[in-house]
């Protein structure tokens, strides 16, 4: 059986060249309101402050990063946060099509106030459904999106937002 | 308006050699199409042999009562059940536990036989298993180890001149 | 014993046909024989001495068979109409089922499912007729009733043979389209009255298309009369006898051959009952036996207007003489039929804007030179 | 009596009528569009999806990666490749390691004639949503070929449970390149065939051409993603700008269409044009199959390193992405699907936006939206 050998680091640092040049671009504008997570071939994963998200991803459009491709919420109980993760890819610039940014923000969970994270309507019109979608299963809202409706759950959901980590699936 | 003509004519030709063209239909209770034989794992190379994922064969000698199939299904159809069977002694077995598959939860994705270690545990081709009861669709190990029926008048699919037709 | 099987479902009716046969005479028969024998009633003749000499009835039937009650009913009306519709039925499925590379009705009957519309008459029989609840019950239910009468009635003005009618007026033409002028009528009332939103739009679709597909047809109708000069469709086909005026008018043939098409809603014109656009038009409430009947009369006028085809431009029914004339009408109307099934095995449904530009701005204009056709030829033809 | 909820404004506004096509209309799916018409002529549409929501997502969290497979297929049985090998794909790129080449080029194989399978099932509802009764019978009828074929490899006719973590399950039978090929001969001379009776119908011409217009703008604007976004002059296909599974290996740049138009055409031409490439890509990866195993030799439950990744492949209809979450458990922390036919229901407003009612089937379908992909 033949093992796949791993990718030298010399392809890898090739690899990520274009991704390097963008987030110089970013940096460039933005100075310090992101911090670098990770650089891989094709992904960029930046985390940026729910405050920012708006200058961010609005420097990010303006870069070449023009679809969002999903929207994604995530509990972590453990940190008493929510995961708001962004995956942005670029379509008309056939350059940087292999190109994910990878938007990440984290919220505080409260026991009170439903968590608030300014929606990125306004940049991209293609995360609207996505963010309908994040806000129904994980209760968080996004202010700015023109309707939050209720999507995918059914019309009588009387439960907790349901991709939270504290709600279990019946019978489980 | 040629472009209309053409168009029409072509679309009443391509109608009309339909009417000569031998059709595909299956008349299937009558005739029943060749599969491939059932779907079987060799666990020391470790990957299947392609065939078709239809109802499971137990081979009562080779099983040991040791629930790998079962824990396999778990989370998938919770369909295989380990019960004591008395109809079907065996040496291998010493505590008589052999598995017993509900047909009617069953998604034949043929996990529980890529994690069988033993070779105890195949899929057939048979998947007529309709029933007009739910509790006969839960097969015993007995039903499990009578492999399935021959089956007659098989068909393959026929490909001539225009038409594909199974005879 | 379960019924399981076509073939049962009709070995049971028939069993039950066959003692109701057995049982009512034991019951009326000692009932007529009282009222008879006490004279309370004069018949005009005794049953029981039909039974002993038939050679007594035929003339009653003989005379029943002249009534214009049997030709209305019988033939050449409604059931010998409907007889050729329900074998045009089979025979549509069947052939588009050839087209689609599918079998198609197969299992109700020994020979290729010939038993099929049988098995749907009972099958629609069998079915529940449900009236909404918001639905205008009055006109609902005499819908079908309404569709019925008025397709007997055109059946009415169609000579089949040369003494084989059931009426015959100088102006047999007019009626004809007049009668078919209530067709629009009736499919709107029978949307608005449903109380659906789809159906109130497939009968307002009915209805556009109905009306604006007329004026071509009566247009050619009348390029016709030009040529015969005459109303009557008798009259018309004594004056095919030289030569069938689908030679001299091809085109005005064409243009009659798709506005019927888009008359009888059928592809690539079924907008008022397109499926996936309004569910299914006008009929979408209707079930079981209603919906029979509509489709029933619907094939009638299927039939009315391809014998309609026949009277105009075949000739009715002139032929060589080794056929009855009536044989050789029903051959040609069938001929017919088949070419209007032919479109649905190959063409999508047109769009209603399309249907409506068409109609008014095409086969309008086309018809009307076809009318100047009609006159050269008519010019022609007499000398 | 009658109640046709007609709104009769008397300023003079035009009359407008609501009606709801779905969930139970011969012309929608599982899946509730809301048109408000004003005589002919939609005017205004909202989408309702979510009636065949199962929470896909929280029960991958309870399955592990194995028990995975069979469950994540479910959303789109016709296109179950598709759907399988980006989780695999992300799993194994997690735990940094690769699937034999034969494997790879298997997956290539399966994934296009999944793709060849989910759109001549797309075919087959699009010609009855123009009222052709032929074209659906006809594209049903030669995907049991197709069918058949998978089955030869996969075991069964939808639900192949094929791509595991690692590799595939099994190898292809022998005598699936020659049937394989033979079908293919066949299913050629049948799609011009298709071509005559359906696709250059001058009536299907004009029904389709010029309506339904999702301009270039508006398609990367509102996420659209796959054929729709192919047919409005966007050249992006994943396994094209991002190749996974030896796609790089096929040279298949010249087999991705590309059509300008946006309309209700192209979206038909595109698939029309992929039944024919993607038959094309699997006789190039049938030639370059290597020999050699199927499988890295992984048995029951795989435990994935802790680590987020985010893995996109070319479904059939179109970006398929998985984000996954591994706290380095045996179950996944959290299985994000973003599918593509989620990503067309805005699509649905502006293209149904003042078109006839009659057209709102044909470009309701040319999006190719499942509702049960798009409900998870």
């Amino acid at each position: 059986m033949s093992t796949p050998t791993p990718p030298s680091n010399v392809n890898v640092e090739v690899s990520i060249k274009k991704e390097k040049q963008l987030v110089e671009k970013m940096k460039n504008k933005l100075k310090n309101k992101f911090t670098l997570d990770s650089i891989k071939p094709g992904r960029i994963n930046v985390i940026v402050l729910p405050n920012n998200i708006v200058e961010v991803s609005k420097v990010a459009k303006s870069i070449c990063f023009d679809q969002v491709s999903s929207v994604a919420g995530t509990d972590f109980p453990s940190d008493n946060e929510f995961e708001v993760v962004y995956h942005v890819a670029c379509v008309s610039n056939s350059r940087y099509r292999n190109i994910i940014i990878e938007i990440s923000t984290r919220i505080k969970k409260s026991e009170t106030a439903k968590p608030v994270i300014n929606s990125l309507y306004n940049v991209w019109r293609s995360c609207d459904w996505h963010e309908k979608e994040t806000h129904e299963m994980l209760g968080i809202v996004f202010k700015g999106n023109p309707e939050l409706r209720r999507v995918l759950l059914p019309e009588d959901w009387n439960d907790i937002p349901p991709l939270r980590k504290d709600y279990i699936l019946p019978g489980r | 308006m040629s472009y209309y003509f053409n168009g029409f004519y072509k679309a009443l030709r391509a109608a009309l050699k339909a009417l000569v063209t031998k059709r595909i239909t299956l008349r299937y209770p009558d005739v029943k199409l060749n599969i491939a034989p059932g779907y079987e794992y060799d666990p020391k190379q470790g990957v299947g042999l392609p065939g078709f994922k239809g109802r499971h064969i137990l081979f009562i000698d080779k099983c040991t009562g040791c629930q790998l199939c079962s824990i396999a299904c778990e989370n998938i159809a919770q369909c295989i059940e380990m019960v004591k069977s008395e109809e079907t002694p065996s040496a291998a077995n010493k505590k008589n536990i052999f598995p017993q598959i509900d047909f009617g939860n069953c998604v034949f994705c043929g996990f529980c036989v890529d994690a069988c270690p033993f070779y105890a545990i195949y899929m057939t081709d048979d998947y007529e298993l309709s029933s007009t009861e739910k509790s006969n669709l839960i097969f015993t190990p007995k039903q499990l180890a009578t492999p399935p029926k021959r089956k007659e008048d098989l068909v393959d699919i026929k490909i001539k001149g225009r038409s594909a037709y199974h005879d | 014993m379960p019924i399981e099987t076509f073939e049962q479902f009709i070995k049971r009716i028939l069993t039950i046909v066959f003692w109701l046969l057995i049982i009512a005479p034991m019951i009326l028969a000692p009932i007529l024989f009282i009222v008879i024998e006490s004279g309370l009633i004069e018949f005009p003749i005794n049953p029981y001495a039909l039974i002993a000499a038939p050679d007594l009835i035929m003339p009653i039937q003989l005379e029943l068979m002249a009534s214009s009650f049997f030709k209305v009913v019988v033939f050449p009306g409604f059931t010998t109409a409907a007889l050729v519709a329900t074998v045009m039925i089979l025979f549509e499925r069947k052939f588009l089922a050839k087209i689609n590379l599918r079998v198609g009705p197969l299992y109700a009957g020994k020979f290729e499912g010939f038993l099929q519309p049988i098995a749907d008459l009972f099958k629609l029989i069998s079915k529940e007729l449900i009236i909404p609840k918001k639905a205008d019950k009055t006109f609902f239910v005499a819908i079908p009733f309404m569709l019925f009468a008025v397709v007997s009635a055109l059946l009415s003005v169609i000579p089949i043979g040369p003494s084989t009618y059931v009426a015959r007026s100088p102006i047999s033409l007019l009626i004809f389209f007049a009668i078919m002028g209530f067709f629009p009528i009736i499919v709107l009332l029978a949307a608005w009255s449903s109380s659906n939103k789809f159906s109130f739009i497939g009968g307002l679709r009915a209805l556009h298309q109905m009306i604006s597909y007329e004026i071509p047809l009566i247009l050619v109708a009348v390029s016709v009369v030009i040529l015969s000069g005459s109303l009557d469709l008798y009259q018309i086909v004594i004056a095919q006898k030289t030569v069938w005026f689908i030679i001299p008018m091809f085109l005005g043939a064409c243009i009659f051959y798709v506005a019927s098409l888009a008359e009888l809603e059928r592809i690539p014109f079924d907008m008022p009952e397109a499926d996936t656009e309004i569910v299914a038009g006008w009929l979408t409430e209707y079930s079981g036996m209603f919906f029979g009947v509509i489709q029933l009369a619907i094939y009638v006028k299927f039939y009315a207007l391809s014998a309609l085809f026949t009277v105009l431009f075949l000739g009715g029914w002139s032929g060589p003489g080794i056929l009855p004339p009536e044989a050789w009408f029903l051959m040609k109307t069938l001929i017919v039929m088949v070419f209007m099934i032919i479109p649905r095995g190959f063409n999508p449904r047109i769009r209603i804007d399309m249907m409506v530009k068409i109609g008014w701005k095409y086969l309008i204009l086309i018809s009307i030179i076809n009318l100047l056709i009609a006159i050269v030829a008519a010019s022609i033809l007499s000398g | 009596m009658i109640n046709l909820s007609v709104e009769f404004d008397i300023k003079g506004k035009p009359s407008t009528l609501s009606l709801s096509i779905g969930p139970q209309h011969p012309g929608s799916g599982h899946f509730r569009l809301i048109i408000t018409v004003d005589g002919d002529i939609i005017t205004d549409i909202y989408p309702d999806p979510g009636y065949v929501h199962r929470g896909t997502e929280k029960m991958a969290e309870y399955r592990d990666y194995f028990q995975n497979i069979p469950h994540l297929e479910r959303p789109i049985i016709i296109d179950s490749t598709g759907i399988t090998l980006p989780f695999c794909l992300a799993i194994e790129k997690l735990m940094d390691k690769e699937a034999p080449p034969r494997a790879q080029y298997l997956r290539i194989i399966m994934a296009e004639l999944n793709r060849i399978i989910s759109h001549l099932y797309w075919l087959g509802i699009y010609g009855p949503f123009l009222g052709h009764t032929t074209m659906f019978m006809w594209p049903m009828g030669d995907r049991e070929l197709f069918i058949d074929l998978a089955e030869m490899i996969g075991g069964q006719r939808v639900t192949f449970a094929y791509t595991i973590p690692g590799g595939v399950r099994n190898d292809m039978p022998e005598n699936f390149k020659d049937k394989a090929l033979k079908i293919f001969d066949h299913f050629e001379r049948r799609l011009k065939e298709y071509d005559d009776i359906f696709i250059n119908n001058p009536i299907t011409d004009k029904r389709t051409k010029g309506i339904g217009v999702v301009k270039k703008a508006d398609a990367i604007d509102i996420g659209l993603t796959g054929p729709n976004l192919r047919a409005s002059n966007v050249k992006s296909d994943i396994r094209l700008d991002e190749p996974y599974c030896l796609y790089d290996e096929l040279d298949i740049k010249n087999n991705i269409p590309v059509l300008s138009e946006g309309d209700c055409w192209a979206r038909m031409m595109i698939r029309r044009i992929e039944l024919h490439e993607s038959m094309e890509i699997i006789k190039k990866a049938l030639k370059r199959i290597p020999d050699g195993s199927v499988k890295l030799p992984f048995r029951g439950a795989v435990r994935v390193p802790e680590g987020k990744i985010f893995v996109r492949t070319e479904a059939a209809r179109g970006v398929m992405g998985y984000y996954l979450i591994s706290d380095g458990g045996k179950t996944p922390y959290r299985v994000k699907l973003s599918v593509p036919s989620f990503r067309s229901i805005p699509g649905m407003p502006i293209a149904l936006k003042n078109v006839r009612i009659g057209d709102m089937p044909p470009i309701y379908w040319s999006f190719d939206y499942w509702p049960v992909e798009a409900d998870k």
